[in-house]
């Protein structure tokens, strides 16, 4: 019977690595970029199910979160606005610039040296995981010993928001400089906002508290189960970004300044708590035992607010314009 | 129980695999996000098998994920990335 | 063997055989309207059937209701698509397939 | 061989065929897909290494990083498709110019 269970958890991870390798394959080197889009979507799908079968389910919960939901709306909505670009650019210069890029792959010698390059790439990498031991905990045990002191009883969370708090730190420095920086270079462009069908509205209306819900469902077992602030921060964007391709008008319903703060919450909330803690005689993003597990509740809240908030602002592709129309 | 939940769990990816010819041939452009769509529902099958399979649980709360967002590609799809049937897209490389 | 067990691998293999018959119907059908028919078997009552199938197993009531919830909403998810891809289709002048 | 071993080589792989597209395909939309693509075979390559851990438990240390990065990925990826945007609206082309001009 064990050699039953051992036989198809085989197959169905060799199915599984082959799939992603063919997916991969066609998402890069397919001729239609819409095509390329439509595989990338399957192929965070995939990926999903390997984090699954690696026993990841914190990880799997991000990729889906953000692997079915927000990927493939980037994309697809960037692709949407270089066709508009491109419409623009070829009502300028109608003859001199039809080259559509069909020129730009660099011929057959430069390409077998990037093969070779790819492979001995490859090769070196494999050598070295292969000359890896096959068995290695890793930091599991300390982790384990620590986590009693940590405030919260999910490993996965209490390594991001305690252990290593640094590192999740300077990630919502990356996600607010990201916007910052995403928002100087362009105001959003202006998109054609049809209103909703009615069965699109309805769906709209019935799915987004749901999604709402389930955010703070994640946020909420985070603390013991797989979820956390950046699962549950994904699945805020994906509902904002659900009514902002429905045509609800975020910038009409929501006044800058509000936004702008929400925008800056997680890191603001994240700093603030370090340095009271610095205040109170501990060190930096350092918890006391008493309250660590309310204080990262309280860190994970502002974070997911934060977070949802970045995304869904990034999915504008620019800042947000006012209504001049008013 | 295991090696037929696993085995059940496979024989949908395989389907899902197949599934992928849909997006190489098209025709239309909402031909191929069919077939994304059809592999959202499978993932969602596949998670639920394997939460079983696995002994994990929470896995179905991956499949709650997938379930809940599975609609956002198509919206938007629908909403930005559908151009009128008469345009094509350049086949850059 | 339960009876449970029996009853969950009936379901499931009903599941998984309405999942074929989604993957064939994208495969072979011949329009996107008809491909749209098939797929949404898959979505509905392949889903459903596996989803029942694995609920009789289930340990707590929580992990039967997030089943159904799951089911729920992946039906509405489906039927929102399928109506919003059908129309969109209809209107880009995509002619439905008739037998001839 | 073991399954952890599996999929860790499928990361590499992913990361090579990633690296490849990333040097040949000219259009900027592709080369950040090709980044994306970089991205999760290295975050595979992680996930692989954590599951070597004894006893059924992974390593949450990398499952953290990982998380991490998918975040950073996803708000980087559309930082740079606005970056894309304004190079298309600039050069009035997807894809970086063949020579400086300056």
């Amino acid at each position: 019977m064990d050699g039953a269970v051992n036989a198809a958890a085989w197959a169905f991870d060799a199915l599984l690595v082959l799939t992603l390798l063919w997916l991969a394959w066609r998402v890069l080197m397919g001729p239609d970029l819409f095509k390329s889009i439509v595989f990338f979507i399957a192929f965070g799908l995939v990926m999903a199910l390997a984090w699954v079968r690696l026993r990841a389910p914190d990880v799997a919960l991000a990729e889906a979160a953000i692997g079915a939901g927000l990927t493939g709306a980037l994309f697809l909505a960037a692709l949407s606005r270089l066709a508009a670009g491109e419409r623009i650019a070829n009502a300028k210069r109608p003859v001199e610039n039809s080259d559509t890029g069909k020129s730009t792959r660099p011929h057959r010698g430069v390409r077998m040296v990037f093969i070779a390059m790819s492979a001995l790439f490859f090769g070196g990498l494999a050598a070295a995981l292969l000359s890896l031991p096959a068995e290695a905990p890793g930091l599991t045990i300390q982790v384990a010993e620590n986590l009693s002191t940590s405030g919260v009883s999910n490993p996965v969370t209490a390594v991001l928001l305690n252990f290593r708090g640094y590192d999740t730190l300077l990630e919502m420095g990356v996600l607010f400089l990201a916007v910052v920086a995403a928002w100087s270079l362009t105001p959003a462009p202006k998109e054609p906002v049809s209103p909703p069908g009615i069965v699109l509205a309805s769906f709209v209306r019935v799915l987004s508290p749901m999604l709402l819900l389930a955010a703070g469902y994640l946020l909420w077992a985070g603390t013991h189960a797989p979820g956390g602030a950046f699962q549950a921060g994904s699945v805020l964007a994906a509902a904002a970004v659900l009514l902002l391709l429905s045509g609800k008008d975020m910038k009409a319903n929501w006044p800058e300044w509000p936004l702008r703060v929400v925008l800056g919450l997680g890191l603001g909330v994240f700093i603030a708590i370090g340095l009271v803690m610095m205040l109170i005689g501990h060190r930096f993003l350092e918890y006391p035992l008493d309250y660590a597990g309310d204080l990262i509740l309280l860190i994970e809240v502002a974070a997911t607010l934060s977070i949802g908030v970045t995304l869904a602002a990034l999915f504008l592709g620019g800042r947000p314009q006012r209504d001049e129309r008013k | 129980m295991t090696a037929f939940y696993l085995g059940l769990a496979s024989f949908l990816l395989l389907n899902l695999a197949a599934g992928m010819w849909r997006i190489l041939r098209g025709p239309s452009e909402a031909d191929r996000m069919l077939a994304a769509q059809l592999f959202g529902t499978t993932a969602v099958a596949i998670l639920l098998l394997l939460a079983e399979a696995m002994g994990q649980p929470a896995l179905r709360d991956v499949s709650l994920v997938f379930a809940l967002l599975a609609a956002v590609t198509v919206v938007a799809f629908v909403r930005r990335a559908w151009r009128p049937a008469t345009e094509e897209h350049s086949n850059d490389a | 063997m339960m009876l449970s067990q029996m009853i969950t691998i009936v379901l499931l293999l009903a599941g998984a055989a309405f999942f074929l018959a989604g993957t064939l119907g994208l495969l072979r059908f011949p329009d996107v309207y008809t491909r749209l028919h098939a797929l949404t078997k898959a979505d509905n009552v392949g889903l459903g059937l596996v989803a029942a199938g694995l609920a009789i197993q289930a340990e707590t009531w929580a992990a039967m209701g997030k089943m159904a919830l799951i089911w729920l909403l992946v039906l509405l998810a489906s039927a929102t698509g399928a109506h919003l891809v059908a129309r969109g289709a209809l209107r880009r002048g995509i002619p439905p397939w008739t037998a001839r | 061989m073991n399954a952890a071993m599996l999929y860790a080589l499928t990361g590499a792989g992913l990361f090579a065929l990633g690296l490849y597209a990333l040097a040949v395909q000219a259009h900027l939309l592709r080369k950040i897909i090709a980044f994306n693509v970089m991205g999760s075979g290295a975050f595979l390559v992680l996930g692989a290494l954590a599951h070597r851990a004894p006893d059924q438990v992974a390593d949450p240390v990398p499952h953290a990083m990982v998380i991490t990065g998918i975040v950073v990925a996803v708000s980087a990826t559309a930082f740079a498709l606005v970056l894309m945007l304004r190079v298309q609206s600039e050069t009035g082309q997807p894809h970086l110019p063949e020579q400086p001009s300056d």
